[in-house]
């Protein structure tokens, strides 16, 4: 067994007084993919964020490599080789695509190497390539979401965290997703995934946990996970 | 037909987003767009709602031209769109957010008070009623672009443009919610038109769907006729599936 | 019309404009603090100037950078003190502009008022450097000739550190967002410590280059804040490039204009332009149009 | 028990700049005052002087307000002016209001002749005069062709009108006339068209800020008309600092001089200045207000502190000031001649009229 | 949107207003006369500046050119029209001025609009320095113009006309549009807000009291001069009253505006060595540390008393 990279302990976040995750515990070992999955609303997101730094957890710990990072802010997480793609892309919207990609390369770990990387991302994406000039606020709804993507491996992420990357991309691009996320994973990248697209992230996926009401109410390997009833039901549904 | 999409071209600085795509949806129809990333659905959507202005080509709702109105002129002929990335009035609450689309759409309520009164109950009907008074900086992503519906209905359409509202949504959640379509579409004496990329939703609401890609119009009809299309399936699920 | 002489005074007055400018803009362009207590920074750095003169016989040429790094001190305490916490509130974000105002407005006041308490409101000047230089056909005073090439070369300068290192990229990634910046490894207090820095800095060092051919007084400043939100709306918000050619053009404005229309109209003409430009370019002369879908 | 003096000042904002002249004066006024045991009140005894006052933020409504917050609700026994013309025109229906004489100083507008005050003096010259009588100065030194530059500000406007038709009517001709407005930053473009004019005298209306950039820019463009006049500015030390010799030549509105031995008091006066701040005292607004404050020491040495009489005493008095004998008709100062100075090796001298003048006018030199 | 009207504040208001002016007529001194005469004129002018600036977020930072101008059509006609009649003629030409200004400044937006508006006053200003300077006029004054009573009744109107006008704009359709336009412009547009003619509106609105206020400041002034009348620092105490009271209400520029007029005395008069640097730290601190204004804290107490 790899050892865990990432470790969250009871942890408690929320946004002034609402409180939205309540004492959420969740561990993601090296080199695996771990699916997040819920309903709308159940707290998803704010795990992410808290996970990347954008917010900070009431209560509980969040450890990485077993050393608490509670205190670091987002922009040193980074450093330490945490990536996220944000839901809702977050993409610099006066930047041009190549200056997304660039400023994706920001952190000194992956800076020497953002030529190379900003073009296998072209090769990944030939969309962005077409439109490398283009200002990213113009971008068409899946195409801002590709840039998010790319941006986010432009880090070389030692954690790649991914809220929801299919949102707003057409099938053919979903399955290319899909892909990316294997090969990266391969390379050794660990990966953790929020996906509304469960059945795909099933089969991808090592370890899954179910958040309902910002609370771990399922957790096991994915196999197990794609065979219980609950989840079925609730997440597989018709498909 | 409710809605003539005449031959229209878009291009932004060389680029076009939209070639001579025409179609057109008769009212009450429930109608869908699909199409790869970057087609230009969402163009569309934007030169029917006067956000973009079309580089040729002519726009008609319900008989007469719409070339060249502002925004707000459409809106009060009764045309509302949703954005496919969500702007709603961040620091409003969710009721003050549809209130507005009230007091201004096509409904033109002149009363704060009644318009108030009647966000509520769009909210309610779509399900936002319990974070009515929150601010919708605070909503999910999801509740965010079920507010994007609210305040499009708040505006009183004839017709309404849906773009990507299902996206993000689990499996259990797309079944609700396509039955929330079907239920507003029949309640507020709707026309529809909506962009997906989740097929399974537009099979079971849409009567006819157009195919863009690269801004080409490439194939309409059925669902089934249009789903079974080779060119289609190319186009848009790359692979054979 | 066109005579040399106009050209080195359109130099000597545009390169100081553009240096408050370039300052002005790290502060106001890239955080969109409205920091209308520039002007007064600009008064400290001459008062330094001419007190370390007067009473300890520094040479105002030597006394420029620690000036500067003086005022990047200053910099930094109003960082820790007042803005960390100011940039931090969503409320008060919210309405940067109005609210960065009144801040600066308040610490503008506060400061001239306690300059005008310390030292007297009694207007300074010393006599530096006064002979008058020929160039060509034209003549210059020495300490304004020391003035514009210092004022160019420190323009140059920020223009290059901002080329060559990505503190450029990082600044204009904030202002777009926070959270993506953050989330791809800008540290957003580093950043804003760090142009707090550079942009006190540059105010103070532009207080020793005026005081080398100006009068000092503490009510000085206001004039040449304004100036700075004139250039730097003009150039765009944001672009040093535009805010150096931006001061140069106001420079040639204010001579040739003035030259060719006659005083009477020079400020009608240079708000006229102003407003002219604004209007035909709204994004400013070189700044780019952006957009939201 | 203290007499309370109250006044107001612009210790902020536009005005600031030109103030603290003014308010030294004062407080070496008070200081000398108590040190001499106090003020003698109408020749019963002497009082201690407490100074009351305010800073208006070069607001002149504020100044009104403040002139009122001192007579009725700071009850001092009397008044000190502020500095500026719009200041004192803000305050005079406020003293007349309330019937309290006030001897203003650094004004000098002929509007104060319209306002038909009866509680308050000018002890400035107006700009009738300095305006007016410059031809005259012009005309003995055989100036022939001007230039003429005026900042877009009040005094300067003023001084223009009364000038212009002085200069047609002694036959000097206008080669160049332009005005600029306040925030002008550079003046070569201005004094390049100045130099083409090629003048003989160039006569700027200016203020000390740009005197300041007069002066450094007439010497880059090489201005060298033999006349050159600043109205304000000439004569404040930092202008002397800033340029030393060049300065001297430099012609400038003044009616005061130490060195002119009919005033007794005027040597004394520039001592005990020079002594407490460091620096010569500005020959025009030092002057006029302590002048001003002088005939209130003297009106109520006579009369003491009842405010008619006090009016009654100004009105018809005839004082003894550090710039000679003193008059009123109506608000005007009638003892006290208009006059110029000229900067003769860093010191300014009386060069016009020839009753009071202490030195000879002599062409500005070249530039160093 | 705000709460519906309450008639029973509009009537306390008003009573307590009425209460004042008389209690200040009768029994106050001139110098408190002219004290609340300033203040009725600052709660007008920052109630003004709000119904553009804080309702549309389109911050204006030369409001001051619709004061000085009123002060100068005022002067120009003195004497010529009577009172009522200058006054009004500064308020419609103020609005008209907006208006007409407005097309063009409303193509941009942000920190672009912020500074082109200050641009815009220094241009008027000036222009009137110069149509003065060639004129030959070196300031303007004028006699005979009504007594400080009648300034302070004008002025009183004026502060309550602003207040309610800015206090049922917000309570009305159009405040709803202008919010609309504050959060996001594009989709108020596509949601049936016709931006363009209410930013006009609300532009043309916020500066019709300024116009009029300018004129009535001149009775009390008495002299005009266009520097002073055009000074970019009244624009500024605008803002910076509406601000500390708080522009999410129209209480909020008048609590402000009275905390700031009456503090100012305070302080001017019993520590004026240090009264302006105190004044500006104070201003400082409420900023940064009392960031939703005077009138948000005290809603804030409000509430949590209540709950
Ligand atoms: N900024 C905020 N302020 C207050 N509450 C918030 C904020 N953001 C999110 N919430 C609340 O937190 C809860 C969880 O939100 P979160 O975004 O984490 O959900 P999610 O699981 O990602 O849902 P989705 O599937 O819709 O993305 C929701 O109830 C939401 O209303
Ligand atoms: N302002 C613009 N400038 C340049 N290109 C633009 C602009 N707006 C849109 N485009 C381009 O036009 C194309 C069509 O965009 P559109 O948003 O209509 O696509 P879409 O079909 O909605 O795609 P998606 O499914 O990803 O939302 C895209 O390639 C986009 O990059
Ligand atoms: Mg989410
Ligand atoms: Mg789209």
């Amino acid at each position: 067994m790899s050892a865990t990279l990432l470790e969250l302990r009871a942890v408690t976040a929320g946004y002034g007084d609402v409180v939205v995750l309540h004492e959420i515990s969740f561990s993601a070992r090296e080199g695996s993919v771990t699916a997040l999955i819920g309903s709308n609303g159940a707290g998803k997101t704010t795990t992410m964020r808290c996970v990347a730094g954008l917010l900070r957890p009431d209560n509980g710990t969040i450890a990485w490599r077993g050393g608490v990072i509670n205190a670091l802010s987002a922009s040193e997480r980074v450093e330490l080789g945490i990536s996220l793609v944000p839901e809702g892309r977050l993409i610099f919207p006066d930047f041009t695509v190549e200056e997304n990609l660039s400023i994706g390369a920001f952190n000194p770990r992956a800076k020497p190497n953002r030529n190379r990387r900003r073009d296998e991302m072209y090769g990944l994406f030939p969309r962005l390539r077409e439109r490398r000039g283009q200002h990213a606020g113009t971008m068409s709804g899946g195409e801002q979401q590709m840039l998010a993507l790319a941006r986010g491996l432009m880090a070389e992420p030692k954690l790649l965290l991914l809220d929801e990357p299919s949102l707003g991309l057409a099938p053919s691009i979903i399955s290319q997703l899909f892909d990316i996320v294997d090969t990266v994973r391969r390379m050794g990248v660990t990966i953790v995934i929020v996906e509304q697209n469960v059945h795909r992230t099933l089969q991808i996926a090592d370890y899954v946990y179910v958040l309902e009401n910002g609370q771990i109410v399922i957790h096991g390997d994915a196999q197990s996970c794609a065979e219980n009833p609950n989840i079925k039901q609730a997440y597989l549904g018709l498909y | 037909m409710i809605l003539e999409v005449d031959h229209v071209t878009k291009r932004f600085n060389g680029v076009a987003a939209v070639r001579g795509v025409s179609f057109s949806v008769p009212e009450g129809a429930i109608f869908g767009l699909m199409g790869a990333n970057g087609a230009g659905k969402t163009t569309i959507f934007s030169m029917i709602a006067g956000n973009e202005q079309p580089t040729s080509g002519d726009i008609r709702f319900q008989g007469s031209s719409i070339q060249g109105l502002r925004p707000w002129r459409i809106s009060r002929l009764g045309i509302a769109r949703t954005f496919q990335i969500v702007r709603p009035f961040p620091a409003l609450t969710c009721r003050e957010n549809v209130a507005l689309a009230v007091l201004y759409g096509a409904g033109q309520d002149s009363s704060p008070a009644r318009a108030m009164r009647v966000a509520g109950e769009i909210l309610n009907e779509v399900k936002l009623a319990t974070v009515a008074d929150e601010e919708a900086r605070r909503l999910t992503l999801v509740s965010r672009k079920r507010l994007e519906i609210a305040r499009a209905l708040g505006a009183r359409p004839k017709l309404l443009l849906l773009d990507e509202v299902l996206a993000g949504l689990t499996p259990m959640e797309v079944e609700a919610a396509v039955e929330l379509l079907r239920h507003i579409h029949r309640r507020y004496q709707l026309t529809i038109v909506m962009v997906e990329h989740v097929l399974r939703a537009l099979m079971r609401l849409c009567t006819e769907i157009a195919v863009l890609d690269h801004g080409e119009k490439i194939a309409e009809g059925s669902p089934q006729a249009v789903s079974a299309d080779p060119v289609v399936v190319k186009a848009y699920f790359g692979a054979p599936q | 019309m066109l005579s040399f002489q106009l050209l080195i005074a359109a130099l000597a007055t545009g390169s100081v404009y553009a240096l408050i400018a370039v300052g002005l803009n790290l502060i106001y362009g890239t955080m969109r603090l409205l920091n209308v207590a520039h002007g007064d920074l600009v008064m400290l750095g001459a008062y330094a100037t001419y007190w370390s003169f007067s009473l300890l016989h520094v040479d105002p040429l030597i006394a420029v950078p620690f000036v500067g790094l003086l005022a990047a001190g200053i910099g930094a305490a109003a960082y820790f003190f007042l803005f960390q916490h100011f940039l931090r509130t969503g409320s008060l974000t919210d309405r940067i502009e109005a609210n960065s105002l009144l801040v600066f407005f308040g610490l503008s006041i506060a400061i001239e008022n306690l300059a005008s308490l310390a030292f007297s409101g009694n207007p300074q000047a010393y006599e530096y450097l006064d002979r008058v230089i020929r160039i060509g056909s034209a003549s210059i005073v020495g300490n304004r000739l020391a003035a514009l090439i210092i004022a160019l070369c420190t323009c140059i300068g920020v223009l290059l550190f901002f080329r060559l290192t990505t503190l450029g990229l990082a600044v204009r990634a904030i202002i777009q967002s926070r959270d993506a910046a953050e989330i791809v490894g800008v540290s957003a207090r580093k950043t804003y410590l760090l142009t707090f820095c550079i942009g006190f800095g540059l105010a103070g060092m532009t207080g020793a280059v005026v005081s080398l051919y100006s009068q000092i007084w503490p009510f000085m400043g206001f004039s040449y804040t304004i100036v700075g939100f004139v250039i730097i709306i003009l150039g765009g918000l944001g672009n040093i490039v535009g805010s150096i050619v931006g001061g140069l053009l106001l420079g040639v404005l204010e001579t040739f204009g003035v030259a060719a229309v006659g005083a009477n109209y020079r400020s009608i003409l240079i708000y006229g332009v102003f407003i002219a430009i604004i209007i035909i370019r709204p994004q400013g002369l070189f700044g780019t149009k952006s957009t939201a879908r | 028990e203290k007499v309370r003096v109250g006044y107001s000042i612009s210790r902020t904002g536009l005005y600031a700049v030109a103030t603290p002249v003014q308010q030294q004066t004062y407080e070496l006024w008070r200081d000398q005052i108590n040190a001499a045991g106090g003020l003698s009140i109408g020749g019963k005894g002497k009082r201690q002087i407490e100074f009351v006052s305010y800073d208006d933020q070069s607001e002149p409504s504020k100044a009104a307000q403040i002139y009122e917050k001192l007579i009725s609700s700071d009850k001092v026994d009397l008044l000190l002016s502020p500095w500026g013309t719009a200041t004192h025109i803000a305050v005079a229906p406020v003293v007349e209001r309330h019937k309290f004489p006030l001897i203003g100083s650094t004004a000098s507008t002929t509007l104060v002749r319209d306002l038909g005050a009866k509680y308050m003096w000018f002890t400035e010259v107006t700009p009738a005069d300095f305006g007016g009588d410059l031809p005259k100065l012009l005309g003995s030194i055989g100036i022939k062709r001007v230039a003429i530059i005026a900042m877009q500000l009040p005094l300067a406007l003023e001084t223009k009108k009364f000038l212009v038709p002085a200069l047609h009517q002694a036959g000097i001709e206008i080669v160049f006339d332009q005005e600029y407005p306040p925030d002008i930053k550079d003046m070569t473009g201005l004094l390049t068209s100045v130099k083409g004019a090629a003048p003989d005298g160039v006569i700027a209306l200016s203020y000390p800020n740009d005197s300041m950039l007069y002066l450094s820019t007439a010497r880059e463009v090489g201005l060298t008309a033999k006349f050159q006049f600043l109205e304000i500015g000439p004569t404040e030390a930092f202008i002397q600092h800033k340029f030393g010799e060049n300065l001297d030549g430099i012609v400038t509105i003044g009616h005061w001089s130490p060195d002119q031995k009919a005033w007794p008091k005027a040597r004394p006066f520039y001592d005990a200045y020079k002594a407490r701040f460091n620096e010569a005292p500005d020959n025009l607004d030092s002057v006029v207000s302590y002048m001003s404050a002088e005939i209130l020491q003297q009106a109520v040495e006579k009369v003491g502190l009842n405010h008619e009489k006090i009016r009654e005493a100004i009105a018809t008095g005839t004082f003894d000031t550090i710039n000679g004998l003193v008059r009123f008709k109506g608000a005007t100062n009638v003892g006290t001649p208009n006059g110029y100075l000229q900067i003769q090796k860093g010191v300014p001298q009386i060069i016009w009229p020839d009753q009071i003048k202490t030195a000879d006018f002599q062409p500005k030199g070249p530039w160093k | 949107m705000r709460p519906l009207h309450d008639v029973r504040i509009i009537i306390a208001a008003l009573v307590t207003t009425a209460a004042v002016v008389v209690g200040v007529l009768f029994f106050a001194s001139d110098y408190f006369i002219d004290f609340a005469t300033s203040l009725a004129m600052w709660i007008a002018l920052s109630e003004s500046w709000t119904l553009l600036s804080g309702m549309t977020g389109y911050v204006s930072l030369g409001h001051v050119v619709f004061f000085g101008l009123g002060g100068y059509l005022t002067v120009l006609t003195f004497g010529m029209l009577p009172i009522w009649a200058a006054l009004a003629l500064s308020g419609a030409c103020a609005t008209g001025l907006a208006v007409l200004v407005g097309f063009p400044c409303f193509r941009v937006r942000g920190p672009y609009f912020v500074i082109l508006t200050f641009g815009l006053s220094e241009f008027v200003k000036y222009i009137v320095v110069n149509v003065e300077a060639r004129a030959s006029k070196f300031g303007r004054l004028i006699f005979g113009g009504p007594d400080p009573n009648e300034v302070f009744l004008i002025m009183v109107g004026l502060a309550v006309a602003a207040f309610f006008l800015s206090y049922f704009i917000r309570r009305s359709r159009l405040g709803a549009g202008l919010r609309g336009i504050r959060e996001d412009e594009i989709a108020a547009e596509t949601t049936g807000v016709p931006v363009a003619r209410l930013k006009l509106i609300a532009f043309g609105l916020s500066a019709l009291i300024p116009g009029i206020a300018g004129g009535a400041f001149l009775f009390r002034s008495g002299y005009f001069e266009p520097i002073q009348a055009f000074n970019p620092s009244i624009s500024f105490s605008m803002i910076t009253m509406a601000v500390i009271g708080g522009t999410d209400d129209a209480y909020g520029p008048l609590i402000g505006a009275v905390a700031l007029v009456t503090l100012s005395e305070l302080l001017w008069a019993n520590a004026p060595e240090i009264y302006m640097t105190v004044l500006g730290l104070l201003l400082v601190v409420f900023v940064i540390w009392v960031p939703d204004g005077i009138e948000g804290r005290l809603r804030n107490w409000w509430k949590t008393q209540r709950a």
